[in-house]
């Protein structure tokens, strides 16, 4: 079977049509949600691995060591090593913790960003969905992770999980809202949630360029806000490890404890994800106007590299930040967002308003 | 529009899903599961419209802009009255229903 | 398909009230009902509401639920359990919401719906934008700025109640 | 005319004003809202000009005659196609007259209470008051009908009740200001009165259509007959009645003097310049209504003037407190006003009582202004007001020994002042007319100079007084205001008047009568040099007369007993014989019912609310099982019926 690396559109109505010939229509049906199942899942692990390993090399980097060496290939193996481990650990509970609550919690925070993964678009028709309320798709589903955390917090029956899981609480609900409304201001220019036309509409250049002032003022809202949303440095009060050991999921271990952390390194890959494909055409190749020759040359990168590339480089942005900044404390943290980037968030919206019926955008 | 699901059957699963509703607010003594309770029976009133709106008016939206209404009022009113039940809690330590009495007589 | 996905979460939904309303454990209560919420949200998303699904999602799955929570943490323990109810009590109550139901059912049973239209319902953003905008026929700008001002009006409401005495 | 359309942006900026100073002054430097509340009756005052010279030089006359502009009305209230209620401006000579001398007025009282008032608590209450009062009175004089009119006469009873009580710590303010309001309140209801039958009889409240000498209004009005007398005679005497509460006319008068327990500036503004004014500028307003239907009420509006004129003079001479004294000249000039407008006719030369009265207006308003804001600046220096404790001010206070000269030289009447000419016309109007009022008019003439300088020489000359602290003269925005009106004082006598006001709208030509303004000279000279003797230096004289007329001398010190009937009346008998039965009935009889419902409802109350368990729940279960059973009686009961 040869395919379109460029399009992967008939690829999908491919593997459609054959699951089809094979199969009864439900059972094909059936077939194909379980092969995307399974696709994304080992995607996820992959993703969980590799991200894990970038992050302690970049880590490590950043503080002038070499990080993970001694297991395989410059320690490309240690992440693997990792997880061999936990899968066997013993999976302990606290006494008189609410032991339903404390597995199912491990779950919840893993099922929020694979829903959201769903709607990704990895590559021209390469995704699971394609909504037409997509973006707002993706902040409803995010938000569930949050129940997840405040139900470990909660379930653990120890005060730092506690209290971790009620400083995550606050902190993501007041983050949402900036999240929101700056992934808006792009929704006003194209007119549309649907992350597919969010990326066509970028083929003559990615918003951040051509959305003048206030397309870059959500960008830095967007990153500073999904940072803190995603519970990373500096807005790690949650899992701050000199002041609540390790924040709701101190009580955690083995394969649930691997939950947790795969679940923060997938949200770190949908953040990226997501402003790659708001701001930064997503696997759209980089498009100047009507310079053809330029454009055509660009064209020939498959765009599911363009996306991976991009991503890539948020990701190292998110971590760069993590890695350098000094954390804040609870109450700065929650001003912030309320007092600075609310409003800023709101007054950008009104300017992209005017930007937008003005028509100074490109 | 689904097939074989005539809409009767969602009518009947939103009486069911009302009727439970109904139930935990009669039974239940803590504010919070009360207040659970009723949001269980605003959910039923809007699976009614918007099976409404699906089957029987799909030219204009109005099951669905009320039940989206409906929703912002549920969200206003769970959050006021989360605010009560703190602010109760602080008081007499205690969200219990029976226990609010002070007002009786 | 359809019609199997629909009893999945009829019977999600029913199962789910039922623990809701009946846990003794709290939270476990608050968990049970995000459940049916994520159900109630399927069935809208099954009916092709994607918007209003979207919207259960935000508001009651991420806001509502966790306004709960939140509330449960700050007024209870985690091995609490709620006392038991007394035996009369539940069979009063019992009783008085299956007549209810049965007296509705049975209502429901013998009424003749009208023969449902198989039009594609219009549920897209661009056609939600418009009506919840415009004021005309079918325009919903005075309820939206009524909703807008009354979420103004908790908002400030909640905080000025919760807010602690400073005598 | 849409040049007169700036005109609207008159009452805006000074509602504007009186918005953000009174609602956002607190919270700012008090400073700014004085400079908002000047800055705002600058750029009106520069309308107001801009307005005048539009309307008087360009477009104010058809042909020969000035005409009434209206440059815009709108609907307010409709009651049927005849009847209804605009809101509008009209402009006509004398609303731009009165938009001049209101807003000029008010500009130097602004900018002299920046200097006089500061460091009181309540700055900025006291700017958005202002503001208030000059938003209420400049819309009064602009309003197209009388109902307009009457909601702003209302305001400006409220500006000035609220002035009046800026002190409200004072026990004497508070209630200084309830009795204005309350006087004044007693009189508007005499004008509503007179509004409503007004109306009722013209079916109209325009001016327009109310003042056309040949309009529908003043013809069929004059028939309809009221107990025997002309109805409009009694609806024009009830209207008299309104003005005489608002412009203190006898015997309505005794709530001005109190009023002077508020600020000086407000003094200066509202009771002495502007808002008393009022009364005199609304029968101006229905004058062609007045002389044509109701000749009979001018005439007792000619006598009241006259009676008050003289009535307050002679109490003025006694007085000793310096705004007392001026509060009762300015009772006395007003007279004047209102006597010169009840000799008026209509027309021609005829008409000359009703120029001559709006041009004692607009001079009386300069050196009155001026006079107030003189005592003002004496006040703030020595911090008394009591004649007999000052004297000898004039080498402390050399700018306000100067003004205050020329003020008093201007109400006296002595040339080339601006209240010789005002006067000599007034008193020509009234030669004219009844020898018997220009008779008393002279005397009062004379009376009036003669406790003028008794207050100029009493302050600035007499004996030397050792003050606590020497006195300063007052800070330069104080002293700018008391020039800018100064110079007004002495030169707008020239105005040739009469080319711009006049009865009938066409230019009436003005010149002094010598054969009336001789003797009148003479008297304000011999009353000037009658107080020259008496108090130029300290001496016993005036304790010798005054103990040589005994009696009469503490009559009028007691302002002849009106305030102490007016007690009599209102507690002694009205108190005592009308309310006092209303009070027992009220107390028993109506309460006692209310008493016994409430006591019965109470009774039934206390045993069924033993229902009202408090349980929700339990609320819960009744609703549930009565719908079920209801749903059920209606579904399987009635139904099988």
């Amino acid at each position: 079977m040869n395919f379109n690396i460029y399009d992967f559109t008939e690829f999908i109505i491919s593997i459609d049509n054959w699951l089809k010939q094979l199969l009864s229509p439900g059972l094909a049906k059936i077939t194909g949600m379980a092969l995307i199942g399974v696709t994304f899942l080992l995607f996820v692990t992959l993703l969980g691995l590799s991200i894990v390993y970038i992050e302690r090399k970049v880590c490590a980097f950043f503080q002038q060591r070499l990080g993970p060496m001694r297991v395989g290939f410059w320690g490309t193996a240690q992440t693997i090593a990792d997880i061999i481990k936990l899968i066997f650990k013993e999976p302990l509970a606290t006494k008189n913790s609410d032991k339903f609550l404390f597995n199912l919690a491990a779950f919840i925070v893993l099922i929020s960003p694979f829903m959201v993964i769903a709607v990704v678009p990895f590559a021209k028709g390469l995704h699971a969905l394609d909504f037409d309320i997509g973006l707002f798709y993706v902040t409803a589903v995010s938000s569930l992770g949050v129940t997840g955390i405040l139900l470990a917090g909660w379930s653990s029956n120890n005060k730092y999980s506690l209290i971790g899981a009620m400083r995550s609480g606050a902190q993501i609900i007041s983050y949402e809202l900036s999240i929101g409304l700056s992934l808006l201001a792009i929704v006003i220019l194209t007119g549309s949630l649907q992350l597919s036309v969010i990326v066509e509409s970028q083929r003559d250049g990615w918003w951040i360029f051509k959305g003048n002032i206030p397309a870059i003022v959500a960008f830095i809202i967007f990153i500073i806000a999904s940072t803190a949303e995603s519970n990373r440095g500096p807005f790690d009060l949650a899992e701050a490890e000199s002041e609540l050991t390790a924040g709701f999921h101190t009580e955690y271990s083995g394969i649930k404890f691997a939950f947790f952390f795969l679940a923060e390194y997938v949200n770190l890959f949908i953040i990226a994800a997501i402003g790659a494909t708001v701001f930064f055409g997503g696997w759209m190749p980089l498009h100047i106007g009507n310079f053809t020759f330029f454009n055509e040359a660009m064209d020939i990168i498959p765009p599911i590299i363009w996306f991976f590339a991009k991503v890539a480089a948020l990701i190292f942005l998110l971590m760069w930040f993590k890695w350098t900044f000094p954390r804040l404390r609870i109450d700065q943290l929650l001003q912030l967002e309320w007092k600075y980037l609310l409003p800023l968030s709101i007054l950008n919206l009104v300017l992209m308003t005017i930007v937008s019926l003005t028509g100074w955008h490109l | 529009m689904i097939e074989n699901i005539g809409i009767e059957k969602f009518v009947i699963l939103s009486t069911l899903m009302f009727f439970i509703g109904v139930y935990g607010f009669l039974v239940r003594k803590n504010l919070i599961t009360i207040l659970i309770s009723v949001e269980i029976i605003l959910n039923s009133v809007n699976i009614n419209f918007v099976a409404f709106n699906k089957y029987l008016y799909p030219e204009n939206l109005q099951g669905q802009f009320f039940a989206l209404f409906i929703i912002a009022i549920a969200a206003t009113e769970a959050s006021v009255a989360i605010a009560i039940f703190v602010t109760l809690y602080r008081r007499i330590k205690m969200i219990d229903v029976e226990n609010v009495n002070k007002m009786k007589y | 398909m359809e019609t199997t996905i629909f009893y999945i979460f009829a019977i999600v939904i029913l199962i789910f009230s039922v623990l809701a309303v009946t846990s003794r454990r709290i939270l476990r209560a608050a968990v049970y009902f995000l459940f049916v919420l994520l159900a109630v949200a399927g069935l809208f998303f099954l009916l092709s509401f994607n918007f209003l699904a979207a919207v259960q999602l935000t508001v009651y799955a991420g806001g509502i639920i966790v306004l709960f929570i939140f509330s449960i943490m700050l007024t209870s323990q985690v091995n609490d359990k709620l006392e038991p109810i007394a035996a009369k009590k539940i069979i009063f109550s019992l009783l008085a919401a299956i007549a209810g139901a049965v007296v509705c059912i049975s209502a429901i049973m013998t009424y003749r719906f009208s023969e449902p239209k198989n039009i594609e319902v219009d549920a897209g953003m661009k056609t939600i934008g418009k009506y919840l905008l415009s004021y005309g026929e079918n325009g919903y700008a005075l309820p939206f700025e009524v909703i807008s001002l009354l979420l103004l009006a908790s908002l400030i409401g909640a905080i000025m109640i919760a807010k602690r005495d400073n005598t | 005319m849409e040049i007169f359309n700036i005109t609207g942006i008159i009452p805006i900026i000074l509602f504007a004003s009186f918005l953000f100073t009174g609602l956002a002054g607190g919270r700012l430097k008090p400073m700014v809202s004085g400079i908002t509340g000047t800055l705002s009756i600058f750029i009106v005052t520069a309308v107001s000009y801009y307005t005048a010279y539009k309307y008087f030089f360009e477009f104010g006359k058809a042909g020969n005659e000035y005409i009434k502009i209206i440059p815009f009305n709108l609907m307010w209230l409709q009651f049927n196609d005849t009847l209804f209620i605009n809101m509008g401006i009209l402009l006509d000579p004398i609303s731009v007259m009165m938009l001049i001398v209101i807003s000029t007025v008010s500009l130097m009282v602004h900018l002299y209470s920046l200097g006089y008032m500061k460091g009181e608590t309540g700055f900025a209450r006291f700017y958005s008051f202002l503001s208030l009062f000059t938003f209420s009175m400049i819309s009064l004089v602009i309003s197209t009908n009388l109902f307009q009119t009457y909601i702003f006469w209302e305001l400006v009873g409220i500006s000035s009740y609220l002035l009046i009580g800026y002190y409200y710590s004072k026990p004497s303010a508070v209630a200084a200001s309830k009795k204005a309001f309350i006087v004044t309140r007693f009189a508007d209801l005499g004008f509503l009165i007179g509004i409503l039958i007004l109306s009722y009889i013209t079916k109209t409240f325009e001016y327009t259509t109310l003042t056309d000498p040949n309009g529908s209004a003043i013809n069929q009005g004059s028939s309809v007959l009221f107990l025997g007398l002309s109805a409009m005679n009694v609806t024009l005497i009830l209207i008299f009645i309104g003005c005489a509460g608002k412009s203190a006319m006898f015997p309505l008068h005794i709530w001005l003097p109190d009023a002077m327990e508020g600020p000086t500036p407000v003094s200066a503004l509202i009771h002495a310049a502007t808002m008393v004014v009022a009364g005199v500028y609304l029968i101006a307003r229905l004058f062609p209504l007045y002389i044509f239907s109701g000749a009979d009420a001018l005439n007792v509006i000619a006598f009241i003037g006259t009676f008050t004129s003289l009535f307050a003079a002679l109490i003025a001479t006694t007085q000793m407190d310096i705004k007392r004294i001026l509060a009762f000249s300015t009772i006395s000039q007003i007279g004047f006003m209102i006597m010169s407008l009840g000799v008026s006719g209509y027309g021609d030369t005829n008409g000359l009582g009703f120029t001559a009265s709006m041009f004692h207006l607009f001079t009386h308003a300069m050196f009155k202004a001026l006079l107030f804001l003189c005592a003002g600046a004496v006040i703030h220096a020595i911090h008394l007001n009591n004649l007999n404790e000052m004297g000898g001010l004039r080498k402390y206070l050399p700018v306000t020994h100067i003004t205050f000269l020329i003020a008093c030289l201007a109400i006296s009447g002595i040339p080339p002042f601006s209240g010789f000419f005002s006067k000599d016309e007034i008193l020509t109007a009234a030669f004219a007319k009844n020898k018997l009022i220009f008779t008393t008019a002279l005397i009062t003439a004379g009376i009036t100079a003669f406790y003028m300088f008794r207050l100029y020489f009493g302050i600035f000359w007499n004996k030397e007084v050792k003050y606590d602290k020497t006195p300063h003269e007052a800070p330069k925005t104080m002293t700018t205001a008391l020039i800018i009106l100064a110079v007004g004082s002495a030169i707008t006598g020239f105005i040739p008047f009469g080319n711009f006001v006049s009865s009938n709208g066409v230019p009436l030509e003005s010149h002094i009568h010598f054969e009336i303004a001789i003797p009148a000279v003479i008297t304000a000279l011999v009353g000037i040099f009658v107080a020259y003797i008496f108090y130029k230096k300290e001496n016993n004289l005036p304790v010798r007369v005054s103990s040589a007329v005994g009696g009469l001398y503490g009559i009028i010190y007691r302002k002849f007993f009106i305030d102490e009937i007016y007690i009599f009346i209102t507690k002694g008998l009205i108190f005592r014989f009308i309310s006092g039965p209303v009070v027992w009935f009220d107390r028993h009889i109506v309460d006692g019912t209310m008493n016994g419902i409430a006591f019965i409802t109470n009774l039934v109350s206390e045993k069924i609310k033993y229902f009202q368990s408090g349980q929700v729940q339990q609320y819960a279960y009744v609703m549930l099982s009565g719908i079920i059973i209801i749903v059920i009686t209606v579904i399987y009961i009635l139904s099988n019926l």
